[in-house]
């Protein structure tokens, strides 16, 4: 309780951050339509991908002889490149057919 | 220097909600992605260029071949899949996602195992950054697994599954509070945490009917997003932090909006059980019909080169001719070519449908006879039906033993895709059962005419 | 005041119905209908007793009405029977036969003349033509309609699909623009045509279709009338109409110029070109006619054409021509005796334009 | 095969019309026409053979010709001077004259009655009554609206508004559908009633009303047509009718009950209520009308009502009458002879419910 | 206890978001208010409530006092102010509000004055949310005057305002860097920074022509929320900081919105010049007609009882029939009672509009005639005419010398509110003016009818 | 320009509540109809009462005898507490006419 308190006050910043990043994920596709919920999907896995940037982070940080983190980190880059790229071609591709006839 | 470089980060960020607002709406999506790339790409080249605080190693060279390697496969693979088998495969990147954050806070655990006091805050994080992680990857394999009909809803069960799940939580969450609270103790029990975070994902997912895994893979979509915002916890990074958050966040309404798209609740999607049947595909005896939202046959047709509509004597009793001028009159704005495919025995009496269509003032250019429409359809992106029956009925051309073999139909097959609106199954006139409602190129709209034109015409206003 | 209703001479309509003479007699008139009067417009005597009508014979009716109303003028031998001072209001015509106006200015009787109305919106609720012309406009495509050996809309049907009916109207006044609407209706294709340019938008209005010819005179001092045309653009019309004509299947015509002869807008070429089985209603005849072949009164075949020449079509529906022409009457009356039949303002454009004779001077 | 048509007796139609018969030629048939046969129907001799038709005179057709098309039954006579196994396709109508089927049994020559085909979808194409139906509802109106004192639409003008007619149709097959559509199209307000309940939604999306009597009985053995009713069922639906009747300005009936009398709908009280100037148009009046004052064929006025009795309305629009006629036959003739005229299939529906007199034994 | 009271903060944030959410719908509007106000509360008795880091008397009276009278003034004023001086009031707590943040920088700059070492960041802010909350003030205050005609534009003129607001602006902005640079200097320079603040807002309104005063309003009551937010800096309170840059961000995006919905550039309104004319009220001769939009005209009509329909020449010529009964059915849905008034020679032949109507498929019993509309048009609350004129021509009443005085015209103007869409001022058939479009009544709807219609039917829908 | 970057580092967080605050500000009313321009201006104006805050914390904080402060601080909160309850309630008239009617 009282530590919760402390936390809070120490990360109150940080918290409100969180509420309205939240309440604009929310509010941003609150009209989407339905065609658009598979590429949404899509697309937002794609940025889910972010996580790739603490696993580069990790690599950078650790000695480069400590292989076993290394070769995880490693596994950490490549699964989470393969999100973000992956993601983000197939969302483009799914978006074809949105190409504007002129 | 790391000023500017928050500052590239902060671009980031704001790049990714702008990604996200604009993959919200048809004629912005495209772009949106590409944003939402940018940003990403960003942070990416910030994340290698920022100075570490405690110096560190670097190790460039495994980096850049992981993301090379990464890239790589990301690009074949999404090359590769064929249209139908995108969702599979967001679902495959997002299980590799998770996995990702598995990896690293299972490194982070490491460190800590090897510095004296661990900050309570950051373990804590770290954990449930594994944990969700877990959870994403192995459900989204499953989920994937299902989709592509590799695991069968039937074969693969469990007994009492949610009894099962909450008892699996239980004791993640028991795991990570003792974790946290002695982390004195052997390294392993994190690992343990781990496993039955695996597990979890697996149970989660068996017992959720594969024709609803679009609704799990989005909500394991928010999860990794979570994950992700944890891993950025960990590693103070804003762009992670709220990049994740935003993903969590749409992801969740996201997932909701799909429940509502086949109305259904969230809740009784995931304790599962009746899903499938009143989603997606429908069974009807032994064959499959497949609906279609107003929406998306908006698009279909907002999109198309040139649509032609086909009235039935549904449209005579729904009234809804004004409507269908409404559709016709919208849809060529777009520049889409649309005209009326008028059947000689549409409807009850003889020009049954030209008094309608007069009378909601529609061309009679447009109007095209039985032949003509024939030789129209065969160049024609969609065929919508609004209320026939008998008159597109291919048994007439198929069916030897049906009883209006013979009778001249609109083949309207002929069409790239075709969308029959109507209220039920119900058979027409005379009274008997239509092979095209259960072709692969047809689509189902159910409701009565005049409503679903009038919805469809909104949807079509809004692709804007 | 008091007003008479006849019989009409070989006319199927009455000058007056019951509800308007309720409402004439509910603003202090007297009215008087002879026996018999309404009955093949479908008014019965019982009707206007009921409305409070009197039901007078002629003779007690031309002694005693202080006014007289009619659709057709009375005979001279009735007329001679009138009291001087007697008001007679009816369709005298005086612009296609001048004559009356010396006649009446020779006699006594203070003649007004319904047919005179101006075409201003003011006197709109008082304008005969309107009200008859609208009338003459529907029924001649009810006319063209039944005569056509087909059907006017378009039909898809099993056994094959017929194409809608052309309709040609020439001439877009009101009974014009009535025909348009109707055929429009009924589902057949329409065009037409007018010198008068304004015309246009109205036509347009009613979803048919425009034929323009270039250069067409307008006088706005005509008061919404058409004038004479120059020779080379009749010359240009007749061929744009020729063309436009021979394709279709009805024609209906409703060309006036007031004062004048009808213009001439289907030769015979053009008829002789038209596909067997179509129709021409000529609602122009009584003044000779918008078609070169029409022959007043009378339906004749040339070819395989028929062709309708009938300024009279309103007698074909007398119930709501009587109707409309009573409550035409009943403005006009109610605007012009409202203080009295003695203080009637002869300068006002309504009462000048339709008065026939010479003012009485107040004594 | 060789298709003979003769000039109709007494009715103005023809049998076959220059485009169907371009069609019949193309699918390798001859075609013989009697010289002016489609005169009255517009169709010139020219246009025959301008489509590849031969101007055969009435002897030779009848020497030569395999197979003899017409509206009408031919004459006694005419049927003695035809060779045995000759075909003839016609509008017998051996529901109301059951005569007919002995007459052929006895004979040897194989008669169509194309108002016998089965009012399948699969047979729309050839379903004759179904096209003459639809241009009788249509032209009932018509005739109707001529008829009618007044305007059908409703109209708003200066000179008083005028209030839409009131059309009842009983009867809410073909023909009354196509009433219903026309009369809606026209303006008027329509009512509209069937013992079928089926057609109420049917009426319902041409915008009309429908009069709901309860407890009809249905037999869907009956292929859609109707069937006798209760007394009782009968007397309520009197009661009913009669109200709606007596505030209509139109009725056009057609309700019809294949095989027997029509049913009596108006009874005399019911016209007597009527407001002077109204309509009836009996389309059931050859099989004895729905109205009780219907006389077949003629124009009656019974007070201010007038009646007319026609069940041939479709010869008032000859040129679309043969026309759908004769598209009609084609769809039946390629159906049934395509294999040659010694190859029919007696069992199947279509034909053996057209088909009059005893099969053929293959020798 | 603060970790608490910083939740509640955080919720009277939350509350202000779904209070401007909500106040952008007409559905929510009045809804999304009290959440404001809720929040607003909230906020006030957390900040009473919350333990000050340096002790401090609180002199709780004082403060309790002040709020009263606040709380005392502000109900009563906002009571008895007049519907139409509305915007008027707006502007003066506006002013009302700037001036707060004057009187409590000027306190923390004296403040500063006792202190040795003053932050600079702290006291740049404070400095600059002096001059934000001056500039609100006194250009609140001068915009009320305009507004209210107190102030007239051609009156009060400053010569060159451009070069001269840009130069008082240097100035500002250069007083405010030399006291925080040298904080030392007497603390009189900082009130000759509030001074010429003071007058900027002055002149910074002063060109802008009266009718783009709700813009201006507009404009400052952001400039408050900066000013606020500001606040919220010094006295790191996160409540005043976020709702500051809320009201600061929305009100921009509504001033840049007021500026498009007159279709014109913020720019343009500032530097002003040809304020006026092309607003609001327009000048035709010596009388002018009120414009309104399509979206007031969709709430008028849709939050109305009754709608009446007068339809005339002009919804023939632009063919507006179908979209005039939409407009009709959708009011109806709405349970607005719609019905048409016909007049007897509305349009150019008898029975014009019935033939059109019919067409559309509008019942015949929405239909009223002459008499019937005239009686009914009393007690409608809008009468809405569609390209009619010479048939509702007030002067056929009023004007013996008008050329059709004693035409039988429908008398709209007994409706609360009539609505006249045409596409110009020109003159219908009879070729005379019409004293009806510029009645104090009545409301101009400029364009052609199909279209407004159509425009007005999907505000209606946005009604929701 | 290096102060700036320390600055930038210092208050990262409080920066990204700011563009957020912004953005959601923006996205919040993007859609408003123009009947509801007035109504919420006058809405905002109110919320931008919460200067008010800062004058009751800065009277709560200055000395009680300190009256020349305490005085401004007075008129401050009296202003400020104007602006928002008047703000508020003008608003709310205002918004009178959108009562749904049942
Ligand atoms: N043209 C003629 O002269 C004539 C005369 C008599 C009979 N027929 C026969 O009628 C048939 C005409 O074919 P058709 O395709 O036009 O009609 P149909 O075969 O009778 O089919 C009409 C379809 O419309 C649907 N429907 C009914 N009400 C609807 C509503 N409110 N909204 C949406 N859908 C609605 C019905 O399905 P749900 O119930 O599931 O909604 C029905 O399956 C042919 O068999 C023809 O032979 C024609
Ligand atoms: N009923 C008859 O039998 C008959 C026959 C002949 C004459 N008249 C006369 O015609 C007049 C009828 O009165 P009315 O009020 O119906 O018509 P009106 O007085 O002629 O006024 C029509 C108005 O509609 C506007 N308009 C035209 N096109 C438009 C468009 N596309 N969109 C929007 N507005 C459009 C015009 O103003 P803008 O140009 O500014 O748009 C015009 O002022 C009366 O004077 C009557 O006497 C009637
Ligand atoms: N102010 C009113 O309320 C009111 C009411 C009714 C009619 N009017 C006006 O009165 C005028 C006359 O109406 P009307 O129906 O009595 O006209 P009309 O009967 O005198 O003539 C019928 C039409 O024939 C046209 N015409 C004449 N010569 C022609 C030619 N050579 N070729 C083609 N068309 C030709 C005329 O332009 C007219 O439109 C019209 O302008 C009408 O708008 C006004
Ligand atoms: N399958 C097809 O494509 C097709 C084509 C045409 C007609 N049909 C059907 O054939 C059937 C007969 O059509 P039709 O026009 O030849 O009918 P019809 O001419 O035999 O009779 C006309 C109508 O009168 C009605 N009727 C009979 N007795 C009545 C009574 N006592 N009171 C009121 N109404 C009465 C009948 O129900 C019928 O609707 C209809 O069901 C029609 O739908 C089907």
């Amino acid at each position: 309780m009282d530590f919760l308190a402390e936390f809070l006050q120490a990360n109150m910043t940080m918290i409100y951050v969180l509420i309205l990043a939240i309440y604009l994920g929310l509010e941003l596709i609150s009209k989407v339509p339905t065609v658009l919920h598979t590429p949404l999907m899509s697309g937002s896995n794609a940025i889910s991908g972010v996580v790739v940037i603490g696993a580069i982070i990790l690599v950078r940080s650790v000695e480069s002889n400590d292989y076993l983190a290394l070769s995880l980190g490693f596994v950490g880059c490549t699964l989470g490149m393969i999100n973000v790229v992956g993601g983000h071609a197939v969302t483009n591709r799914m978006l074809e057919m949105f190409k504007k006839r002129k | 220097m790391t000023g500017l470089i928050e500052l590239g980060n902060l671009a980031a960020v704001i790049l990714f909600i702008l990604g996200l607002k604009r993959l919200s709406s048809p004629a912005t999506a495209r772009q949106g992605n590409l944003f939402a790339a940018a940003g990403m790409g960003l942070a990416i080249v910030l994340a290698l260029a920022i100075p570490l605080p405690d110096g560190g190693d670097n190790n460039y060279l495994w980096i850049l071949a992981a993301l090379a390697l990464g890239s790589v496969i990301g690009i074949v693979s999404s090359k590769r899949v064929a249209m139908t088998a995108m969702p599979q495969m967001v679902s495959i990147f997002n299980g590799l996602g998770g996995a990702c954050a598995v990896a690293i806070s299972v490194v982070e655990l490491m460190k800590y195992q090897t510095m004296e006091s661990v900050p309570m805050g950051e373990h804590v994080t770290t954990l449930f950054a594994m944990f969700v992680g877990a959870v994403a990857f192995t459900g989204s394999i499953l989920a994937y697994l299902k989709l592509d009909g590799k695991v069968n809803d039937n074969k693969l069960k469990i007994p009492a599954p949610t009894v099962v799940n909450m008892t699996l939580l239980a004791a993640i969450l028991a795991g990570i509070a003792f974790r946290t609270l002695m982390p004195g103790e052997p390294i392993y029990w994190a690992f343990v945490v781990m496993g039955i975070s695996l597990i979890y994902g697996v149970t989660f997912v068996v017992p959720i009917g594969g024709a609803d895994m679009p609704v799990v893979i989005s909500l394991l979509n928010a999860l990794s997003g979570v994950a992700g915002a944890l891993a950025g916890v960990v590693y103070d990074s804003q762009v992670m932090l709220v990049g994740g958050i935003l993903v969590g966040a749409s992801g969740t309404i996201l997932t909701v909006l799909m429940c509502e798209a086949m109305n259904r609740s969230l809740w009784n999607v995931i304790v599962g059980g009746f899903g499938g049947s009143t989603t997606g595909a429908a069974a009807s005896g032994d064959q499959t019909i497949t609906e279609i939202s107003t929406s998306d046959a908006a698009i279909l047709m907002g999109y198309s080169e040139s649509v032609v509509i086909v009235p039935g004597y549904g449209m005579a009793v729904s009234k809804a001719q004004n409507e269908a001028h409404e559709l016709e009159k919208i849809l060529e704005s777009r520049g889409v070519r649309v005209r009326y495919a008028i059947h000689p025995v549409a409807g009850r009496m003889p020009g049954h449908m030209n008094v309608l269509l007069a009378e909601a003032d529609v061309s009679y250019d447009k109007l095209l006879d039985l032949e003509d429409a024939n030789n129209a359809l065969a160049s024609t992106d969609v065929a919508v039906v609004i209320g026939a029956n008998d008159v597109v009925n291919p048994a007439a051309k198929e069916d030897k033993g049906s009883p209006i073999y013979g009778m001249p139909i609109l083949d309207i097959l002929q069409a790239r895709q075709t969308i029959v609106m109507k209220r039920s199954m119900r058979s027409g006139y005379a009274g008997i059962e239509n092979p095209l409602f259960y072709h692969q190129k047809n689509r189902m709209l159910f409701g009565d005419a005049k409503d679903t034109l009038s919805k469809l015409v909104a949807e079509v206003k809004n692709l804007g | 005041m008091i007003f008479g209703i006849l019989t009409e001479q070989q006319d199927s309509r009455v000058a007056m119905v019951p509800a308007t003479a309720k409402k004439m007699i509910a603003a202090g008139h007297e009215v008087w209908v002879e026996p018999g009067a309404g009955a093949l417009a479908f008014y019965s005597d019982q009707d206007y007793q009921a409305a409070g009508v009197k039901l007078v014979n002629a003779k007690g009716i031309l002694a005693g009405a202080e006014a007289i109303v009619s659709h057709n003028p009375l005979s001279e031998s009735l007329m001679a029977q009138l009291a001087p001072g007697r008001i007679l209001i009816s369709m005298f015509s005086p612009r296609s036969n001048p004559a009356v106006k010396e006649q009446f200015a020779s006699s006594n009787l203070l003649a007004f003349s319904m047919d005179m109305i101006p075409r201003s919106s003011l006197a709109q609720s008082m304008d005969v033509l309107s009200s008859m012309a609208s009338l003459a406009g529907y029924r001649a495509v009810l006319l063209a309609a039944t005569h056509l050996p087909g059907y006017f809309p378009m039909l898809m049907t099993a056994a094959g699909t017929i194409p809608p009916a052309k309709v040609l109207v020439l001439g877009a006044g009101v009974a014009g623009l009535q025909a348009i609407a109707t055929s429009r209706r009924m589902g057949a294709r329409v065009e037409a045509f007018d010198v008068r340019a304004a015309v246009k938008e109205e036509v347009e209005s009613l979803g048919a279709k425009f034929i323009e010819v270039a250069g067409a005179t307008e006088d706005k001092g005509a008061g919404g009338y058409a004038v004479q045309q120059s020779e080379e653009y009749q010359q240009r019309q007749r061929e744009l109409i020729h063309d436009h004509a021979s394709k279709c299947d009805v024609i209906i015509t409703t060309a006036n110029i007031p004062g004048r002869k009808a213009p001439l807008l289907i030769e015979q070429r053009t008829v002789e070109a038209m596909r067997a089985g179509s129709v021409v209603i000529d609602l122009a005849s009584a003044t000779g006619g918008n078609c070169a072949l029409t022959q007043d009164g009378h339906t004749i075949r040339h070819g395989g054409v028929t062709i309708i020449g009938d300024s009279n079509l309103t007698m074909g529906m007398p119930r709501d021509a009587s109707l409309l022409y009573a409550n035409n009457v009943w403005s006009f009356v109610d605007f012009t005796f409202k203080k009295g039949k003695d203080q009637i303002d002869f300068s006002h454009e309504i009462v000048a334009s339709t008065f026939l004779g010479q003012v009485p001077q107040p004594a």
